[in-house]
C-alpha cells in the first residue's frame, strides 16, 4: 500500500471512530454551526467533541503548518481528508472567518510571531473574527473607504464606521481596513487587527430581510490599536484585503464543499406532475455536477500553483449564482409550504429565510458585477476604467 | 376594443393610485406587519374599499355593485401590488364575486351586501397540497340528508383566518385527476366541525389550513350544478389568476422603478452606478419584459370582459408571463439595489416576499406554460 | 350594422373572392414575397394577380391617402383589414422598403411633389428601394458616416461606400444618408434618393452564413445627385434618417404580422419524448402569444397618439430575440432532418438557412444592444454618455 | 488524479494543436467545402493522424495502437474543435474503437490494422430518427441460415459515404422503446442491397442516410452478445457524446477567443467595443460557462478511463453542459461580431453551423440533461 493509501485507510478508521453521528448530518445554516470564540455555544455535546477531537489532530485547518496549530498534510492527503469526510458524512467542525480569510493572509503576510499567536487561536477556535472592509458609502467600490487611523506614535487612533461586518456582534476581533493616508487611494490603506472588546468599539446588527441579522454597522469613536498589529506593510493593506478577498471568493463560491444532492431526486413524486419544473431541476443538477468538478478542478490547479490567479472570481460568480437559483427551486417545489414563514410545519420559515439568505451571495465578497469586472480585466484582458 | 385604458378607465387608476398611495402605502403594510395583525389587514381600510366603490365593483348594476370589469378590478390590484396594500379584495371582491355569479339568488342575497359594503371577507378553498393542482382535488362532500357532509383538507386558504365565507371546492363523484365529479360550496366560516389553522406567509400576508372534519352544509350551499363544478370553479379561478397577475404587475413596476431611481442616486467608482451600461442593458431588458407582460394581462382581461373563449389561453399566457417578468424584476431589484437590498428597512425585499406568494398563488409560471402547451394541444 | 361592422363585411367578402388560395399561404422566405420594381419577377400568376387586385384598391398602403396610391383607410379600418386577412391567411401582396422605411418618412418630410411621385410608385410596387445607411466603420455607430457629396450647384457628387445595402444589386433606387457637411457630427448629414443606374453606381453582393447574398457593399464613385433629390432640409438628414429607423425597428420587430402558430402543437408527438424540449416550446408559447399582445397594444398606441415614441426600440429588441429564440427551437425540433444543407428531403436546407438568417434580425437596423442603450437612455432616463 | 493535463496530456495537447494549425486549419476546412467534396474531408490528411499517433490512439498497445484513454482522445478532439480539421477521427478512432473493443479476435484483426494506418474509416448508424432515441431502435436483424438479414433505415450516419465499415444497432428482439434485444453488427459497407444517399449538412460534414434492404451479414458480425447489445451500445455511444462534449468545447474556445479579440480590435463610438461593459460582462459570463462545461468534461472522461460507474451521469452532464455553454459561445460570437460576424467570409459563423451539428449528434443537451434526471431517479 502506497503512502496515501495508507493514509486514507489510517483517516478512514480514525474518523469513524471519532465522529459522532450527530457530526455527519449537513450543517443546516449559519445558526447550525460551531463558530468558536471567547464564549463558545455548542448546540450538542457532540459538537463540542467533535470540535476538541478535531482541533488536537490539527484537522480544523488540515493543511496548515503544525506550529501553527494545522495538521501539517501535504495536498494530497488534504484531498484524502476531505474526501473521506465526505463519504461519511462528516461536517466541518469549525466554521470560522480566521480559517477562511484571515489565516491564509497571516501565512502570507504576517510575522513569524503573528502567525504562532493568531492561527493557533484560529485552529483552536478560540477566538472568532469577523471582517470590517465595507463602509456605507464603500461596496463595490472598496478602496474609497474612509475610516482612518491616526497615527499616534505607538498607536493608532481609529475613528470611522463599517457596515455588513458578519457577527460583529458575537466576534471577538477584527480584521479591518483603515486609512493610513489620506493621500494615496490604493496605497494609503493599512491592514490592522484590533480586539472588539476595546472601549470606543459598538456594533448595531442590521436586520435583513431573512428576519435575521447575520450583519452589523460597526462604529470606532477613537479606538486605540497597537502598532504592533498591523498585518503586512504600513499603507500597503491593500495588498493583504485583495489576497484576503481571493479567499473570501473562493470560500462563498463552495467550491470543496461537501457534495449537494439531487433537488429534483428529493421531489420524485412532484417531478412526474410538473414537467416544466421537472426541466429546471434537470438544467440544475447539470449545472451543479458540473460545478462540482470544476471546484475539484479549482483546487487541484490552486494547490498544484496552476491556474488564473483571478479563477476565485469567477468561481464566486458561477457558485452563488447557482446558490441563489437552487433556493429558487427549493421555493417553487416547496410551493406553499414553502411560504409559511411562522407556523409549526415550517421549522419557523427556514425555507423562505435560507432563499432569502442566499440573495445576498451575489453581493457579499464582491458582487456578482464586479467578479464580471475582474474577469473581464484580468482574466480576458479586455480593456478600458 | 384597443389595447390601452380608455378615459374612464385612466380615471380610475389615477383614484385608485391616489387611494393606495394615501391610505395603504407600505408604510401602513409595514405597520400592520409589526403589530403581528393575526387577520393581515385593516377592516377599517377595507370599509374605505366599499367607499370608493371598488369592494363590489364587479358586481352587477341591479344587484347593487358597479358592473365593471375584469379590466377595472386589474386596474385597481395594480395599484395594491404597487403599494403592497393589505386588503382582502383579490379573494373577496374578484374570487369569491366570480363564484357567487353563479349561485342562487338567496346566496346572492346573503352575502353580496356585505362584500359592497366592505364588512365581508371571503376566502377560497381550493388546494390541498402544496401545489395548485385543482383536478386533483381529493376533499369529499357526500350526501347527508338534505345537505352535503365536507371532509378533508385544504391549504393556502389566503385571508382564510378573517374570512366569513368559505367558496370551497370538493368532490362529490369521480377521483383525484379527474375534473367531472365537483361542486363548489359556500361555507359559512362558522360551521360546526370547521377549524383553522393560520400560519403568517413570507409576505406577512395570512395563509390558512382549513379541516373539514364532516361539515355539513344545506343544499343551497352549492354553487352551480352538483358534480359539474369544473367549469364554474375554472371560471373562478382564471379570474383570481388574471387579477394575481394584474397585482403582480404593479408589484413588479414598482419594483423596477425603485431600482431605475436607486441607479440614478448611487454612487460608486465616482459615477453614478446607472451609468454602467451592464446595469442599464439589464434594466432595459427588464423594461422589455415588464412591458410584454403588461400587455399580455390587459388582453387576457379584454378578452375576458368580452367573454371571448381565448380568454383561457390568454389567462395562462398572461399569468406565466407575469410570474416570470416580476420574479425578474424583484431579483434585479433586490441585486441592483447591493447590500441595502438585503435590509428590511428597505422596501425592495418586500416587494420579492410579495411576488413569491404572489407568483405561487393560483398556478405558478411553470403550471401556467405547461396549461398553454396543453391547452395549444401537446 | 355600424360603418366598421359593414367595412368589415365588405373587406371579407372582398378578400374572399379576389384572394388567390396559393396567396393565402404564409410567406415561406423573403425569396418568395412580391418586391416589385422595375423589372419584377412574380413566382406564380396568383401573386401578381394578387398584387394587381390589392394595388388597384390601395390596399398596398391601406392607410395611405388615396392621392398617393393607399387605400385611404382609417386607423380602425386598417385594423379591421389587417384582421380579416389574418383570419384568411391572405398574405402580404408587395414587400418593400419603399412601404416599410421610405414612405413614412416621405410622408412625415416629403414635399407635395415628392409624395405625389415618389408614394404612387411605391405604392403600385414600380420602384424598388434600398437603403444606403451603414458603412464599413460606421455600423451601431452610423452616425459617423463618410460618403461625401460634393455641393456642385445644381447637385451633388457623391463618392464613398455603403455596406449592408439589402437587395442592392437588384434595387432601381437608394435612399441614402449622405455627408454634406464636414463639421458637424449629426447636423452635415443629408437624406438625398437617387437612381441606382446612374454611372458611378456599382453593387457586390455579400455572401452570408446562410448561403444567401440579401446584402451588398455599395461603392459610389463621382455618383451625380440632382438637388431635388433630398428629402428634409440639407444637412437634416438625420432627423429624417432616425424617424425612418424608427419605423424599420417596428418592421423587424413583427409587430402586427400575421399570427404564428403554435411550435411545439406542430411537433405534438415530439413533444411527448422529447421533456425539456416541450418546457422550451410552452416558454416560447407564452412569450409568442404576449408579445402578439403587446404587438397589438404597441400598434393600438401608436395610432392613438399614445406611447413612448422610443418605444419601437423596445419592440425590436424583443421581437428579434423572440423570432432567433424560435428558429433555435425549430432546429431542435428538426433534429439531424434539420442539419441537412443539400438534400432532396430537406428543401435545399430552408430550415437551417432561415435559422441562421435570423441571427442577423438581432443586427440589421440597429444591434440588440444599441436598441438596449435607446431604452436605457431615452426611456428610463438613465445617466451616462 | 487531479483534474488537469498532465506532462504527457500537456505535450500532447501542444502537438495536436501544433498539427491542427498547421495541417488542417480553417482555410482547410474551407478549401474542402468549397470544392463540394463528397467524402467532406482529406484522406491525405486521415493519413497524416495516422502518421501522428492518433488514429489508432485508443487501441490496446497489444493490438498495435498507443493504448491511450478519452481524455487523450479528448485532447485531440478539443484542436480538431478549435480548427474546424475535417477528419473521421471522431466516428473511427473513438467511436468505432470502442465499439471494435469488444469484438471476437478475427474482427478486431480485420479492421484495426486499418484504422492505425488511416486507411479505414468507420459510420456509425444507430439513429433512424430525426433525433437520437437509441431505445427507440426499429430496424430488424432476423437470423438467416448462419447469420442475420438487416432490415431498415438509418440517418444521420456522419462520413457515411466515405465509411469502409458501419457499426449497425439493431433489433434481434422485442420491440421499439425496449433496452433489451439489441445487437452490434459490424456490417461492410459494399455489402449487398446496402445503398446510401449521402447529404451534406450545415457544417458541411457529410452525414448520410442508409437504407438495409435484406441485408445479409454472417454470424462473426455480431459485436458483443446478440440481444443484449445495450451495455456496449451505451459505452460505444458514451465513448462518442464525450468526445463530441470534447471538440464542442474547442469549437467554443475558439469563438470566445476569436469575439474577445474582436472586441478588443473593433471600434464604435470612438471606443474599442471591448471597452463597453455590457459587453464585458457578457464575454466574463461566457468565459464562466466555458470553464465550467470544460471542467465537467474533462472529469467525465478521467472517470471513464478509470472505470468508474460515475462516467455514465458524468458523461451526461457534460455533454449537456457542453452542449449550452458552446451554443452561448457561438450565438455570443456572432451577435458580437455585428454585421460581419453573418458573412460568409469571417470565420465566426463555420462555427456556429458546426457547433449545430456537434450538439445534436448522439444526443442534444435536452436529451442528456433529461437523462441526468433519470440517472438522478426522476
Amino acid at each position: 500500500m502506497s503512502d496515501l493509501e495508507t493514509f486514507r485507510a489510517e483517516t478512514r478508521v480514525w474518523l469513524e471512530a471519532n465522529c459522532p453521528p450527530e457530526m455527519r448530518e449537513p450543517v443546516r445554516d449559519e445558526t447550525d454551526a460551531c463558530w468558536g470564540g471567547r464564549n463558545p455555544t455548542y448546540k450538542s455535546p457532540a459538537q463540542k467533541l467533535w470540535m476538541d477531537r478535531m482541533a488536537e489532530k490539527g484537522w480544523t485547518v488540515p493543511d496548515w503548518p503544525k506550529p501553527y496549530g494545522g495538521g501539517g498534510l501535504s495536498p494530497a492527503e488534504s484531498k484524502i481528508l476531505r474526501e473521506e469526510m465526505a463519504k461519511l458524512g462528516c461536517r466541518s467542525p469549525l466554521s470560522s472567518f480566521g480559517i477562511w480569510m484571515l489565516g491564509p493572509a497571516l501565512l502570507k503576510f504576517g510575522t513569524e510571531a503573528q502567525k504562532i499567536h493568531y492561527l493557533n487561536q484560529i485552529a483552536k477556535g478560540e477566538i472568532r473574527w469577523c471582517q470590517g472592509y465595507s463602509e456605507p458609502g464603500s461596496g463595490s467600490d472598496l478602496v474609497s473607504l474612509q475610516t482612518f487611523g491616526e497615527d499616534k506614535g505607538d498607536h493608532w487612533i481609529v475613528n470611522g464606521q463599517k457596515i455588513w461586518t458578519s457577527y460583529a456582534d458575537k466576534a471577538d476581533w477584527i480584521f479591518c481596513l483603515v486609512r493610513t493616508d489620506k493621500h494615496d487611494k490604493y496605497k494609503g490603506i493599512s491592514f490592522l487587527l484590533f480586539d472588539m472588546a476595546t472601549p470606543g468599539v459598538t456594533t448595531k446588527p442590521i436586520k435583513l430581510i431573512s428576519g435575521n441579522s447575520p450583519f452589523c454597522e460597526t462604529f470606532f469613536d477613537n479606538v486605540p490599536v497597537p502598532k504592533d498589529q498591523i498585518v503586512g506593510e504600513l499603507n500597503r493593506g491593500w495588498d493583504v484585503a485583495k489576497y484576503l478577498l481571493g479567499h473570501e471568493r473562493e470560500m462563498i463560491s463552495g467550491a470543496g464543499n461537501a457534495p449537494v444532492g439531487s433537488l429534483g431526486a428529493l421531489h420524485k413524486e412532484l417531478m412526474a406532475q410538473d414537467p416544466l419544473l421537472r426541466a429546471e431541476m434537470a438544467k440544475l443538477d447539470v449545472d451543479t455536477l458540473a460545478f462540482r468538478a470544476m471546484g475539484e478542478k479549482f483546487i487541484d490547479e490552486m494547490k498544484a500553483g496552476k491556474g488564473h490567479p483571478a479563477q476565485p472570481n469567477m468561481m464566486k460568480y458561477f457558485g452563488t449564482e447557482l446558490n441563489k437559483r437552487r433556493a429558487e427551486l427549493v421555493m417553487a417545489a416547496g410551493g406553499s409550504d414553502a411560504l409559511e414563514w411562522e407556523s409549526d410545519g415550517s421549522g419557523g420559515g427556514a425555507k423562505p429565510r435560507q432563499w432569502l439568505r442566499t440573495k445576498a451571495n451575489s453581493i457579499e465578497g464582491g458582487t456578482s458585477e464586479v467578479m464580471l469586472n475582474v474577469i473581464a480585466k484580468r482574466i480576458l484582458d479586455l480593456p478600458g476604467a | 376594443m384597443p389595447l390601452y385604458y380608455d378615459d374612464d378607465q385612466a380615471m380610475l387608476r389615477d383614484s385608485a393610485s391616489a387611494f393606495m398611495k394615501t391610505e395603504a402605502p407600505t408604510t401602513h403594510f409595514r405597520e400592520f406587519r409589526d403589530r403581528n395583525c393575526s387577520d393581515g389587514f385593516s377592516h377599517d381600510l377595507w370599509k374605505q374599499f366599499a367607499e370608493m366603490g371598488f369592494s363590489g365593483m364587479l358586481i352587477p348594476e341591479d344587484q347593487g355593485g358597479l358592473g365593471m370589469g375584469h379590466v377595472e378590478a386589474g386596474i385597481v390590484l395594480e395599484e395594491i401590488g404597487r403599494n403592497l396594500s393589505p386588503s382582502p379584495f383579490l379573494t373577496t371582491s374578484v374570487i369569491g364575486v366570480e363564484a357567487l355569479k353563479a349561485a342562487d339568488a338567496a346566496t346572492r342575497g346573503k352575502w353580496l351586501p356585505g362584500i359592497i359594503a366592505g364588512e365581508t371577507v371571503i376566502g377560497i378553498a381550493v388546494d390541498e397540497g402544496a401545489k395548485h393542482r385543482p383536478e386533483q382535488i381529493a376533499m369529499t362532500a357526500e350526501r347527508s340528508g338534505n345537505g352535503f357532509r365536507l371532509t378533508g383538507k385544504k391549504q393556502f386558504v389566503v385571508q382564510g383566518a378573517a374570512a366569513d365565507l368559505l367558496i370551497v371546492a370538493a368532490r362529490t363523484a369521480g377521483a383525484p385527476g379527474e375534473t367531472d365529479g365537483l361542486t363548489l360550496f359556500a361555507v359559512d366560516k362558522d360551521a360546526a366541525h370547521l377549524s383553522m389553522e393560520a400560519a403568517r406567509l413570507v409576505d406577512s400576508s395570512m395563509g390558512a389550513h382549513v379541516n373539514f372534519d364532516g361539515v355539513e352544509v344545506d343544499a343551497d350551499a352549492v354553487i352551480g350544478d352538483v358534480d359539474n363544478g369544473w367549469a364554474v370553479l375554472t371560471r373562478m379561478l382564471d379570474a383570481g389568476r388574471i387579477g394575481a397577475a394584474s397585482e403582480a404587475i404593479g408589484v413588479g413596476a414598482a419594483a423596477m422603478d425603485m431600482t431605475v431611481d436607486y441607479l440614478k442616486q448611487r454612487k460608486q467608482f465616482g459615477r453614478l452606478i446607472g451609468e454602467f451600461q451592464a446595469l442599464q442593458h439589464r434594466a432595459a431588458h427588464l423594461y422589455a419584459e415588464m412591458e410584454v407582460a403588461r400587455a399580455a394581462v390587459l388582453k387576457a382581461q379584454q378578452l375576458l370582459d368580452a367573454g371571448d373563449p381565448k380568454a383561457e389561453l390568454m389567462i395562462a399566457v398572461a399569468k406565466a408571463k407575469a410570474g416570470q417578468a416580476v420574479s425578474l424584476a424583484v431579483k434585479e431589484g433586490v441585486q441592483m439595489h447591493g447590500g441595502i437590498g438585503m435590509t428590511d428597512e428597505y422596501d425592495i425585499g418586500l416587494y420579492m416576499k410579495r411576488d413569491r406568494a404572489l407568483a405561487e398563488f393560483l398556478g405558478d409560471a411553470n403550471f401556467h406554460a405547461d396549461r398553454v402547451a396543453r391547452l395549444q394541444g401537446y
